[in-house]
């Protein structure tokens, strides 16, 4: 297999290793607040990141760390956030479920289920009235499909024919709602049919296969084909966050589907047919647990910041109303 | 007398409101299978089945609404939206329908819902899920804005809110859930009617209510070891206010200072501060302080977040300053 | 033809003369605030009030005064609602948009588009836990299907097998935004589909078939068989309010549609097969117009509510919040 | 100097900012084909094409959002949300997204959207559209809540507000729009950050904004022919309230009515009533007075909505008792 294969299992070891961190790190709690991981997922943001341009944006939502660091974020800042610290990549302001970068055009990190996507719509919409060929790539879960936000978004960009990837990552739960519980039409490409919008279905736990099925997708979707609607099916492998008790699904469910874990599939296949073999896979651990290691040193040598700037940012700086009440 | 946390009382009482009336029921996100968000529904599904305890989508809006048209149906529902913040998005069916609809149709129907929420910030969840809005909520004519602050109230609430004929809106601080309490043995439905004295004092008059009602007590206690006595109001309901109860106390002490935890321009603390310009201006020996939240979405950060929120220390400061001010 | 098609004809001819009463009373400013009439469409309620029974529940929009008259309401307490007095349905605080009638189940007049949708949700759910056979019915425009609220209601509807028929009037326009201009798929039961719901399509400008299709939904809603949707193709022969100079819409348009007036047509079928002679009809007219003017007289001569009473069922009169501020 | 109506004003203002700035579009409910639900925005359509003026579906909270997402892919968009009774419904957007992005970001990303919507009662429309949360917007820290009373303002304001780096919703009362007054040949942008006396009185300050600005000058001049002088505070901003120019006008006069249309009970006459409470205390020689709406939902009836709302002979009676009152 090709070296775009190795990267992609590293991308998706990356945010494994790093979330794997947070959740000790919160028993520690070193990170607070809510703390949702994508372990079992990293198949999606990672295929579908991979299909991107550094000009496009991103629109994600609290569960975000894997695709902030896909997206290029520094290892440092994301944990340095996860602690509160100034150094964070929010300055510590939005913790786990509010990772943000500018430069990246990552749009965060929105704790409002569904909040994001009429975001994302204006995000493509400022790109269709510019003319740009950038695309808005907007991650949300199955559950988010049954909030009005979607269907508004939905209808609108399709409506505009504006240039937006809308991704919903099926992990089949809602907190502890099955999607069957939370959707009278479970097939969700049905759902997109509703707006005539075109819909992909793909397997979220093959990280290769929605790597190839995005690419397709982004590339019509930059082409002036209009939005797009991405249906990945994955699984989330833990708890929604630190507080769930699990009582909605039972073990043996979660076994079966940690069986096809996508990083250790995509693992043995490039053992098996030798693209890789166990001292590169070594060394590639070695290599991120050095990352991450770096960035909890990191975040735990920063500081904290300034009490006397809280009331920085509640309006920009070069505004008349920074500092007033 | 039992102890009972906050969350048990909850608990309890909508346990209790199932048992005594077959029209009541339970609807929200997660509140079933899941055993709710802050647990506080935990084992209600397993002793009420799935029809009284109704897991829904994520779609506040329609299911507040579809709460709304079920208390026209003649249920008595009891809808949960996880916390304060997803209520924007069921705003207009709260202010334009439950608020309004009987006004509107000239008395015809009267829309008996509650509706609880989580409010407030403290732990730690970042913008988007600390707001405060009870004192907000109780800008609306129509609907009754409750805040229990003690076990006993937590207990007690319920039960009076579904025996409203009115639409009720229940706000219960995250950061009481596991605050814990004695509970009379025959504890059971309290008034939404008058506001309480917490603590008696003679020298300045505290006005709060739920979440930082420990907070303003703490305060309290500090006061009285520096020799200020000062005496505490719960408002317990935020809409209607009970005015009778704080400015009786206000016309004793001659001095007050509200505690809240919205942001401080257009917080139940200016009303507060208004109702007693209004009525009890010629009592006063100092200007009403307010200790309310720092005008910035709430901070993750743990220091940033305490930062912004009422302390004790805050309180003490603004009690203090109301003693110092001349007549 | 039978009888009920001479029945359906007349609630047909007085809710049309009716509005058209009502449209000169605005002109000498005797009603005043938003009117939305609903000329052209009256085979749309007609057809679904006739199917219902006394028990059922109707939830309508701010264009419903023929819905309130087809429910039973008396000309005399609409008129008299629109003049703003004491004696209308709502004490006269409601206006043309907010008619309602407890007695008869009639939920109103709501003027927020899209805002019935979960009300009427929330009224089939009472039915259905206490195990009754009522049905409800909720009538919006084409116009509150791009709403959040019509999303996220279809979709509990479904999930909990609610006994609620939607009937979209789908007039073509709301306000000025044509069907095209507003949904991406103008097909509208496809997106019925989209939420498992049959759904049904009828001519809404030819009263019978309306009638028979809404018989036959509401009788399946009835029988258990969960929600259905029923999109009545119609249009509105007169401006969106009393403001609207109708610049978006062509004269030939509406010249085009007004050749299938509903009530016309089913005239001249009558008077053409012999059920109906001109004699007939013209004591249909006569009866309507004595009953309006009654109605206009009874408006007139009502009195205003004491300006004492304006606090006044804020809270209900048994609640201890009454009279409060 | 030519006269102009307050429609045709902030018509003008939007024409401007579009030939100005490329990036400038509109977006909302029936304001290209239809011409404008209040008619603000006729002819603009073809003047600048359909993809500058776009019209919406019904979808409030969607388009708000997307006008967000537009402004952080550099646009400059004037979203109109038709009446502020269904901004209710977008409500999340603006809270949870325009309003706490740039702070909960770190700083990183602003917001550069200007909302505009049309407010109050007074048109016999009725509880859902009627409201007057101008106010109660102003309780949400990171936006900016401006209300321009005269053509002037209504001309000068909204280029100022599009110049803002962060979120400014703009309130036209719907009782304005046929309004008409001078306009200088020059008006351009205006400040948006000082409150503006629109009458010079030695007596009592009645402080307002908005739809009540005529009603507050024309109590004004008949309480000078009683022999009152009234000084007159137009807000003009609600988020940041301009403090100074107000307590600076009660110290001079030592008394204060405030005058706005939002239900009494936590409308911006509370807030600023507490302000007064806390900065000019010792100068007041009588409680600050307020005259809001009756806390009821709109009825249609001419009669009884008249006496819901504020009026004329409200703040007469609130200003003379303010006179009578001892010091
Ligand atoms: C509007 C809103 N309602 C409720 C919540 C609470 N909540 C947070 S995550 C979540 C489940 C979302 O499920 P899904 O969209 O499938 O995403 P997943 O967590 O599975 O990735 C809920 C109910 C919220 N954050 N926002
Ligand atoms: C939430 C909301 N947004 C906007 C409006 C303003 N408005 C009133 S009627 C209307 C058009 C509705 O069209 P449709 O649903 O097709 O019904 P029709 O008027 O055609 O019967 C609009 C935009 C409103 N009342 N409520
Ligand atoms: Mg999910
Ligand atoms: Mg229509």
């Amino acid at each position: 297999m090709s070296s775009d294969a190795v990267q992609l299992l590293r991308d998706m070891l990356r945010v494994r290793r790093f979330e794997e961190r947070c959740v000790e790190l919160y028993s520690e709690t070193k990170i607070r607040g809510f703390l949702h991981v994508y372990i079992g997922e990293e198949a999606v943001a990672t295929g579908v990141m991979s299909a991107l341009r550094d000009d496009d944006a991103v629109v994600a939502t609290y569960r975000e760390h894997g695709h902030a660091l896909l997206r290029g974020m520094e290892a440092r800042k994301v944990m340095a956030e996860m602690y509160g610290k100034v150094t964070g990549c929010s300055r510590g302001r939005g913790g786990s479920m509010h990772l943000f970068d500018a430069e990246r055009r990552f749009f965060g990190g929105n704790a409002i289920v569904g909040g994001g996507l009429p975001i994302a719509v204006g995000l493509a919409l400022a790109d269709h009235m510019r003319k740009r060929d950038r695309v808005t790539v907007c991650f949300f879960g199955e559950g988010a499909m049954a909030e009005g936000e979607f269907h508004e978004s939905m209808n609108l960009a399709e409506l505009w024919h504006l240039p937006v990837l809308f991704v919903c990552e099926n992990n089949l739960y809602a907190m502890g709602t099955a999607l069957s519980r939370s959707e009278s039409e479970t097939n969700l490409a049905i759902k997109a049919a509703a707006y005539e919008m075109p819909s992909w279905t793909v397997d979220g736990m093959d990280v290769l296969a929605v790597a190839e099925t995005a690419g397709r997708a982004v590339e019509s979707v930059r082409d002036g084909g209009g939005p797009h609607f991405l249906e990945a099916r994955t699984y989330r492998f833990r708890a929604h966050s630190m507080f769930d008790p699990e009582r909605y699904r039972e073990k043996v469910e979660v076994a079966q589907w940690r069986e096809r874990d996508p990083i250790e599939s995509l693992q043995s296949t490039l053992i098996g047919d030798g693209t890789l073999d166990e001292s590169a896979l070594a060394a590639m651990e070695q290599e991120i647990a050095d990352e991450i290691e770096d960035a909890v040193a990191f975040a735990e040598e920063s500081a904290d910041e300034d009490v006397a700037d809280l009331m920085r940012f509640v309006y920009s700086p070069d505004s008349t109303a920074a500092g007033s009440l | 007398m039992a102890t009972i946390t906050y969350r048990e009382a909850i608990r309890e009482s909508i346990r209790q409101a199932m048992l005594d009336d077959d029209r009541v029921f339970m609807m929200g996100e997660d509140i079933g299978e899941y055993g709710g968000c802050y647990a506080v529904s935990m084992g209600l599904l397993e002793e009420f089945g799935e029809d009284r305890i109704r897991d829904t989508p994520l779609s506040e809006s329609a299911f507040v609404g579809a709460g709304i048209g079920a208390s026209l149906g003649g249920m008595r529902p009891i809808v949960e939206i996880m916390t304060v913040n997803f209520s924007l998005l069921a705003l207009d069916q709260i202010v334009n329908t439950a608020a309004s609809l009987l006004h509107m149709s000239g008395g015809q129907f009267n829309v008996p819902i509650v509706i609880r929420m989580t409010t407030g910030a403290g732990r730690q969840l970042a913008a988007q899920h600390s707001h405060s809005f009870d004192g907000w909520y109780a800008h609306i004519p129509g609907i009754r804005v409750i805040a229990p602050a003690t076990v006993t109230d937590a207990r007690g609430m319920l039960a009076t809110a579904l025996a409203d004929p009115d639409p009720v809106l229940m706000f219960e601080h995250g950061g009481l859930y596991n605050t814990s309490g004695e509970l009379a043995d025959d504890a059971g439905p309290v008034d939404l009617d008058k506001a309480a004295i917490r603590r008696v004092g003679k020298d300045v008059t505290l006005i709060t209510y739920g979440g930082t009602l420990p907070t303003t007590l703490t305060a309290a206690a500090e006061l009285a070891s520096a020799g200020i006595e000062a005496e505490v109001v719960d408002l317990r309901t935020l809409r209607p206010l009970d005015d009778l109860t704080f400015l009786d106390s206000v016309r004793r002490t001659h001095r007050a200072v509200v505690v809240d935890e919205g942001w401080r321009s257009g917080s139940i603390s200016a009303e507060v501060s208004a109702r007693i310009m209004e009525q009890a201006f010629y009592e006063l020996d100092a200007p009403v302080g307010r200790v309310a939240s720092k005008e910035v979405p709430t901070p993750y950060a743990r220091h940033m977040e305490q930062a912004a929120i009422p302390s004790a220390a805050d309180v003490v400061a603004a009690a203090q300053a109301a003693m110092r001010a001349e007549a």
